[in-house]
């Protein structure tokens, strides 16, 4: 909005003017984007970088103007060495790549054929119980890793219930190894579901019903229609929302560590055992620097896949929506979507019963029932769930906004530095990225270490690649011609993307809220490193209750979170009048 | 979090980084504040978290005092890292670096016991018999054992490579190794964390596990069916406090160690159960130190930080 | 098979009833236009005949089967979309070998299957076969876009992308062939090339085709039927020269050509037999409509109103003065704005570049003749 | 300050070449058709006028200001868009009131900028001011549809969202008015009204126009000046009548009006001062045109073909038998496509109720009358 002050004032200085003239409001808003990304992104990232030499922290900023750090600093870059990529070569890290990729890329691909269906469903028909079926879909994501982790453990333990009614039934053994790689894919999968549902179900909602029409028309039959139309046309949006699972399943380190099978070898887990156990920074740092590189080689790919994919189906001849309702199909699809919600309502169950249990041990049931965990969470923490509703809802702001600029320059503009910057944070392990933050805003000239701030903002640049994933794939189906209209008609170009395209962006920024508000809700790994203890949210006591061993009173937290979100997506759906599902 | 509030009416303040039991250290808190008028911010975390967020701060440091960490290991790295300063508490200036075949503080008083940690086994009480409880280390190779034991990864905790790197001391590289390729055969799960075995096995997920000795009591005060059992010749360690270099109010910082080694601090300890180095103050565990003494390994601490990475690595390569 | 009937089709939306009542009965191989102002129908009832829209109530006939239950793609109705809605994954050549290579899909051994659904995932799983090749090459140069079958549909003119999409359609052999106004993007010359196309793959295949037109020159010129629509009613159905000189009241008299209508009053017959009409006290005009009613409205066409000049032979009979108020070029003619005792008409003429044209302000005498003068 | 120029205008694609060298030179308050087959450049021209697309050379002046590098929003080009791109999540009204609710946005006190935004976002957040309430009915109501006002975009025919489309651009009175195919989906009589109407606008209002269509009727009626384009690049610029009579080549006649178009060998000058020339060895033509060429392309309008019948007075001079083919019916006119010495020829005729019509076979002697004869 530049211009309308420019506008007003009197007309002098016109070398300055006409320069001034010359920026848009768009431009101001692209270098406030990419100053924020410089600031909060690239700065604490090279800093990560210089500590896979030094192994110390490197503080940039405060050696600008601080000569006594400056000194520090150069002293310790002057220690710098190569040693700690010795590191790479050794046998452990590369067969800990090689078991990641494997892990990732497994999990995606069955995330992804789970929820093809599923997202049709949200999106497309007219299913039974959609909304409820829609929050309980959103639930896995809540729970934090730790937690659903540990539910599991209460079913598929030794001694876990769905065993020892597995063991009733006759059967010798144990139905699956909770301590092995299959459960932290199973884990992994149905329990990062929703961070690919919701953006696919964005994909498939914002597709144009004209073109299905028209495939039916020509003879090809439903099922047709979706394999060759419908499917093809959300392609952008599944293979983003593929990105999100490949690097959230990544970079997991809570399922593994919590669930520990034989022989555990996972590069996340290395660069945690490094940096947590071991404050080997520049260990992690260079494993860190190894997953960034990772990370890029998929960005890479995925942009490659979908370079030509602009399709810009949603046009400025505006058609209605229409949602399948043949009852084989919603039918069926009912079904499919319980089976999938089985496996982590029962473990969310089971932490329920946690939450209400005295003590539980060995037996089928907890030992006995009481309320006394929630009464110590609600006498201890009434003020950590609003500093969580308040963080939350701060980072949520700032990953809207930008998120929805960063979508506009990547796929209007080709800007795909800022699409692959703005994705690093998915990649980058939470604890590498909080202690970049503190060694960056440790000092001036912006001394931002403890501030509330500084807690949402490092929020919000982890997060907001879920919610960059799910805007990117429906900025995509919106065709220019409906913003070059708004600017045909004064609008600038900003002001087209605020009043227009993010409106129409709505489904895909509704899906990354949920993600976004959710996932920073049960956020730990910076949150530790990083909440003034006024402002400690609910997420931390969760897991400091656990590092207590207070499982009980964390189970009786985690369910209040789940509450929470609860209440506040449906709040928020009644708001925006459900334009995801 | 944990920046000094200045101004407060009495001498100021002291922000401690501890991840100890918060309870503790607030009741701790408490009576140094009526002590002393000096208001103490604790933060609370985990000692992984804590540390690496010293390092961070090392430009700026925010907090003074540094108290626990499950044993020594980290305060020895702390040094490497060079965020902690030397402070000799007046109370215990007499102590010699060894005291009862424990190391008890720094040589160059870099930090200094508070009470006594006991790397042990956890057992919950519903599935072993007492009788069935392993006499030494090597017992646990038994069959009994086989799959129903779990011990953090030395890979990611500290407490565990102390079991390793006592039992390598003990039996010499070769026969050490052969010790711990059939002890990791009799493992379920090997978490990371330090704590979970001791929560697996309250849940009867393991019927033993390796921990520390406050850990099984305090689950057993919860309730929980588990008991702490000591080895034969097992390591002992003091849990340290130590001054933050640089921080940020390092008169009040010294204050606040000075009190956790006063009588009155070593009696709060004693309650929560932490076997207390002061030997006036009676020991609320059931364990003392005067039991331990036959138990207690001859530990070369020297030798454990020197070999702390080589082992890890070694660790490592072996079973991953 | 083809034969189409539309039983009293209801339609309603939530805020707007789009189809109160129509009724359509096409023969098999028939060329029926449906035309009709701006909103008044024409899509709804298309899409509700290709099985897009569920009707409120009624019939829908397809051969004699009734189709309301038949879903869409079984109903071999080919459709050119009004927004063309052309594959956006696709390019050129795949959008149009579409229905051809799903038709391959139903049908075949595994084998093939597997292969033609491989081809409709990628281009680079395989070639299209043969005879699909062909017909495809054969629908695009039909409509003259041959040597764009490789381009991306994204990167081809309004113009461009809706010949695609009637090429798409062409393709299918459909049984009925129904058109959203499938040319309205094209200039004339464009236009009155496929106008011959269509109707002549028509022609050879027998398909009986809906045409939906706002532009009543091209409903006139291609179809055996015209249907006209207003406001979700058929109000009337015959061939061209009917709906032309025999309209059935005056919007669909100056829907099917512009026209000059004006309230009349029946005085009697002359001797000639034709009717007399008064209009104004100054203008009374003689018709060879026979008619019963005594008030009528007079239709006169732009083009059936004769200048007189000079040279002319004088007539007597519907010779009126008039006042010259516009004049327009449109090319091949020039259009008069005159204004004829108050009353506003419009008069067509044929450009001859040697006559002089009139200039406003100019007064001139017109003729009426009277087979020209209709009554309705 | 509404002058438009555009010099040497190039426009590359990856796979095209869309502009290759656009001239064009529009006086202020002009209105000026773009007429030229699908696919030659119509909608890029006007793309890079109101700054859509950057030219890959070439400059844009509007109002003496070279604007290639002014951005769209401050160019002040109303423009009707070929795909109307509407607005999905607005419904009618805000549609229009678009560009009307972005200038309150830009310019009052901060209180009613933040009401404004407000508005923007939603419609439960504000009521739109009394005077944008006013001027946005008017534009429905030109545009005929003022009923329809609170109805979401998707809920209105094709027709009726192009008109929405239309009052939107003509609601905000820009200085230049951009409009790609504004009537393509209207019916005539729609159409007719429409171009009066926007003509009426635009004279108002003294906006520079540009218009681009199909039709050339529509462009020979409203358009001061006629650019034609073919491939890339304008063929002529006249104004209508110039161009119809005097085309400047065939390309441009054919355009212009469907025209018969032969070659001809000049023999030589009559004592009338006609040009006769040779067609075949039977047809032997004379022509009003002066010209010196020896080959020329010779051009006969259909409508410039006189039908000779019995009653007609013989005229010896340009009078041939030929041959029906095929008749057409146009409504207003029949088209006879007849075959003269071995060559094609279209005629067309004004439809008289009670002439005969001719059938396929008939033989039929035609007039083609020297001053109706052009020499290209
Ligand atoms: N994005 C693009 N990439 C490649 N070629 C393009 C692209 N857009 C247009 N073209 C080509 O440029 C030429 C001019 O296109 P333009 O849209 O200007 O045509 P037009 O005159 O408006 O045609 P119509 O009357 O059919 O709308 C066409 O041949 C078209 O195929
Ligand atoms: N989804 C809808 N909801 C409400 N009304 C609708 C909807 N779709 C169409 N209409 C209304 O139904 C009527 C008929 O629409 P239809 O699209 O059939 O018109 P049409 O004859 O094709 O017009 P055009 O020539 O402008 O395309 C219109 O008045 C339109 O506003
Ligand atoms: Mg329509
Ligand atoms: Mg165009």
């Amino acid at each position: 909005m530049s211009s309308v002050n420019q506008d007003k004032q009197p007309k002098k200085d016109t070398k300055f003017r006409g320069w001034l003239r010359t920026i848009d409001s768009l431009k101001v808003m692209k270098w406030v984007v990419y100053l924020f990304f410089f600031l909060f992104l690239v700065l604490p990232l090279v800093s990560v970088f210089l500590v896979s030499f030094t192994g110390q922290p490197v503080n940039l900023l405060g050696s600008l103007v601080n000569p006594d750090i400056m000194a520090t600093n150069i002293e310790r870059l002057s220690n710098a060495s190569f040693e700690h990529y010795s590191l790479l070569l050794g046998g452990t890290y590369f067969s800990a790549l090689q078991n990641s990729l494997a892990l990732a890329i497994g999990v995606s691909i069955l995330v992804i054929l789970m929820c093809i269906p599923l997202a049709y469903a949200f999106a497309r028909t007219t299913m039974p119980y959609k909304k409820t079926l829609a929050a309980l879909c959103t639930i896995p994501l809540i729970v934090p890793t730790f937690i659903s982790a540990a539910g599991f453990i209460i079913m598929f333990g030794r001694t876990g219930w769905v065993n020892t009614m597995y063991q009733s039934l006759g059967f010798d053994g144990v139905l699956i190894d909770a301590y092995s790689m299959t459960s932290i894919v199973l884990i992994q999968v149905f329990f990062f579901f929703p961070f690919a549902l919701w953006p696919m179900v964005a994909a498939f909602k914002i597709a144009d019903i004209s073109l299905e029409e028209a495939s039916n028309n020509m003879g090809a039959k439903n099922w047709s229609t979706m394999v060759f139309i419908t499917f093809p046309l959300a392609i952008p949006g599944i293979i983003s929302a593929a990105l999100l699972i490949f690097t959230v399943s990544f970079s997991d380190f809570g399922t593994p560590i919590i669930l520990a099978p034989d022989g555990l070898n996972l590069i996340v887990v290395e660069a945690y055992r490094e940096i947590s156990g071991f404050f080997n920074w520049a260990g992690a740092s260079i494993l860190t620097i190894v997953m960034v590189a990772v990370a890029a080689i998929f960005f890479w790919l995925q942009r490659y896949v979908t370079k030509n994919m602009d399709y810009g189906t949603l046009s400025g001849k505006p058609k209605g929506t229409k949602l399948n309702d043949s009852k084989i199909v919603t039918r069926s699809l009912l079904v499919f979507t319980i089976l999938v919600l089985v496996l982590p309502m029962s473990a969310i169950f089971s932490v329920l019963l946690q939450s209400f249990a005295t003590t539980w041990g060995t037996g089928l049931l907890p030992r006995g029932f009481t309320m006394d965990h929630y009464a110590t969470v609600f006498t201890r923490s009434g003020d950590n769930i609003l500093n969580s509703i308040l963080l939350a809802g701060g980072a949520l702001i700032i990953s809207v906004i930008v998120a929805t600029l960063v979508s506009y320059f990547v796929v209007r503009e080709n800007t795909s530095k800022l699409d692959f910057m703005s994705s690093i944070p998915l990649i980058v392990p939470g604890i590498a990225l909080g202690i970049a933050y503190i060694q960056t805003f440790n000092t001036a000239p912006l001394q931002l270490t403890g501030t509330a701030f500084l807690l949402i903002v490092a929020y919000a640049v982890r997060r907001m690649p879920y919610m960059i994933r799910s805007t990117m794939g429906t900025m995509m189906a919106i065709k220019s011609d409906i913003e070059e209209a708004a600017v045909n008609l004064g609008a600038s170009k900003l002001v087209a993307i605020i009043t227009v395209v993010g409106p129409l962006m709505l489904p895909g920024i509704a899906a990354g809220s949920i993600l976004v508000f959710v996932t920073v809700i049960k956020e730990t790994s910076i949150t530790v490193l990083m909440a003034p203890s006024d402002w400690a949210p609910m997420s931390l006591m969760v897991f400091q209750n656990l590092l207590r061993g207070e499982v009980y009173t964390a189970s009786a937290m985690a369910m209040l979170i789940i509450v929470l979100v609860i209440i506040l997506q449906t709040a928020a759906n009644k708001i925006t009048k459900n334009s995801l599902y | 979090g944990g920046n000094g509030d200045e101004g407060n009416e009495g001498g100021g303040s002291v922000s401690v980084y501890s991840p100890e039991t918060p309870e503790m250290t607030e009741e701790l808190a408490q009576a140094f504040e009526e002590e002393t008028g000096i208001t103490v911010n604790v933060s609370y975390a985990g000692t992984n978290n804590l540390v690496n967020q010293m390092i961070a701060e090392m430009d700026n440091p925010q907090a003074d005092v540094w108290y626990g960490g499950g044993g020594i290991l980290p305060f020895e790295s702390a040094i490497e890292h060079g965020f902690i300063e030397p402070y000799t508490p007046e109370a215990v200036s007499d102590w010699d670096v060894y005291e009862n075949d424990i190391k008890v503080r720094h040589e160059d008083w870099m930090w200094t016991g508070v009470e006594v940690f006991v790397l042990g086994l956890v057992y919950n009480t519903e599935l072993v018999d007492e009788d069935e409880l392993p006499e030494t280390w090597d017992d646990l190779l038994d069959e009994r054992w086989e799959n129903e034991l779990q011990m953090p990864n030395p890979a990611a905790s500290g407490t565990a490579t102390l079991l390793v790197l006592s039992q390598l001391m003990e039996k010499g590289e070769d026969e050490g190794w052969e010790y711990f390729d059939q002890l990791y055969e009799q493992m379920n799960a090997m978490p990371d964390s330090g704590g979970a075995p001791s929560q697996a096995t309250g849940t009867g997920e393991a019927e033993m596990g390796v921990g520390f000795d406050f850990m099984a009591y305090q689950m057993q005060e919860r309730g929980e069916t588990v008991d702490f059992h000591v080895p034969e010749n097992t390591p002992i360690l003091v849990n340290p406090v130590s001054l933050v270099e640089n921080g940020p109010n390092p008169e009040n910082g010294q204050k606040f160690i000075d009190f956790m080694l006063s009588e009155q601090g070593q009696e709060i300890k004693a309650d929560w159960k932490h076997i207390p180095m002061d030997p006036n103050v009676e020991s609320q565990s059931p364990l003392t130190l005067d039991e331990l003494q036959d138990s207690a390994m001859d530990l070369d601490i020297d030798w454990v930080v020197d070999n702390y990475d080589d082992v890890r690595n070694q660790w490592r390569e072996r079973y991953q | 098979m083809g034969s189409v009937q539309v039983k009293n089709l209801v339609k309603k939306y939530d805020k707007a009833i789009a189809l109160k009542g129509v009724d359509l009965d096409i023969k098999e191989g028939e060329f029926y236009a449906l035309l009709g102002p701006s909103g008044c129908g024409k899509t709804t009832t298309m899409r509700c005949i290709a099985g897009f829209e569920t009707p409120t109530s009624g019939e829908i006939l397809i051969g004699d089967k009734v189709v309301n239950n038949v879903p869409a793609n079984r109903r071999n109705c080919g459709m050119v979309f009004q927004s063309y809605a052309l594959f956006p994954h696709y390019n050129v050549f795949e959008n149009v070998a579409y229905s051809l290579t799903i038709r391959d899909l139903y049908s075949g051994s595994l084998g093939q299957r597997i292969k033609t659904f491989g081809r409709l995932m990628s281009k680079r799983l395989g070639k299209p076969t043969k005879e699909i090749e062909k017909k495809v090459q054969d629908a695009l140069d039909y409509v003259e876009l041959g040597h764009l079958a490789d381009r991306g549909v994204n990167e081809l003119s309004g113009g461009q992308q809706q010949r695609v999409a009637l090429a798409r359609a062409l393709v299918m052999e459909p049984s009925v062939l129904l058109m959203d106004e499938p040319l309205s993007n094209l200039d004339k010359k464009l236009r009155n090339t496929m106008r011959t196309t269509i109707r002549k793959i028509q022609q050879d295949l027998k398909i009986t085709t809906i045409f939906v037109t706002h532009d009543q020159e091209e409903a006139m010129s291609m179809a055996d039927h015209v249907a006209v629509m207003r406001d979700g009613e058929i109000v009337q159905m015959a061939t061209p020269t009917e709906l032309y000189s025999n309209p059935k009241d005056p919007f669909v008299a100056d829907f099917v050509g512009s026209s000059n209508i004006y309230k009349g009053q029946v005085l009697k017959k002359n001797e000639k037999g034709n009717t007399v009409v008064k209009i104004t006290d100054e203008i009374v005009l003689e018709s060879e409509t026979h008619t019963d009613k005594s008030e009528v409205e007079v239709l006169v066409r732009p083009e059936g109103i004769e200048i007189i000049r000079e040279a002319s032979t004088p007539k007597t009979e519907n010779v009126v003065e008039a006042k010259v108020k516009v004049s327009t070029y449109l090319g091949p003619t020039i259009r008069y704005d005159i204004e004829l005792d108050g009353m506003d008409v419009m008069v067509e003429e044929e450009f001859q570049p040697n006559t002089a044209l009139y200039k406003e302000g100019d007064i001139i005498k017109v003729h009426l003749p009277s087979e020209r003068v209709l009554l309705i």
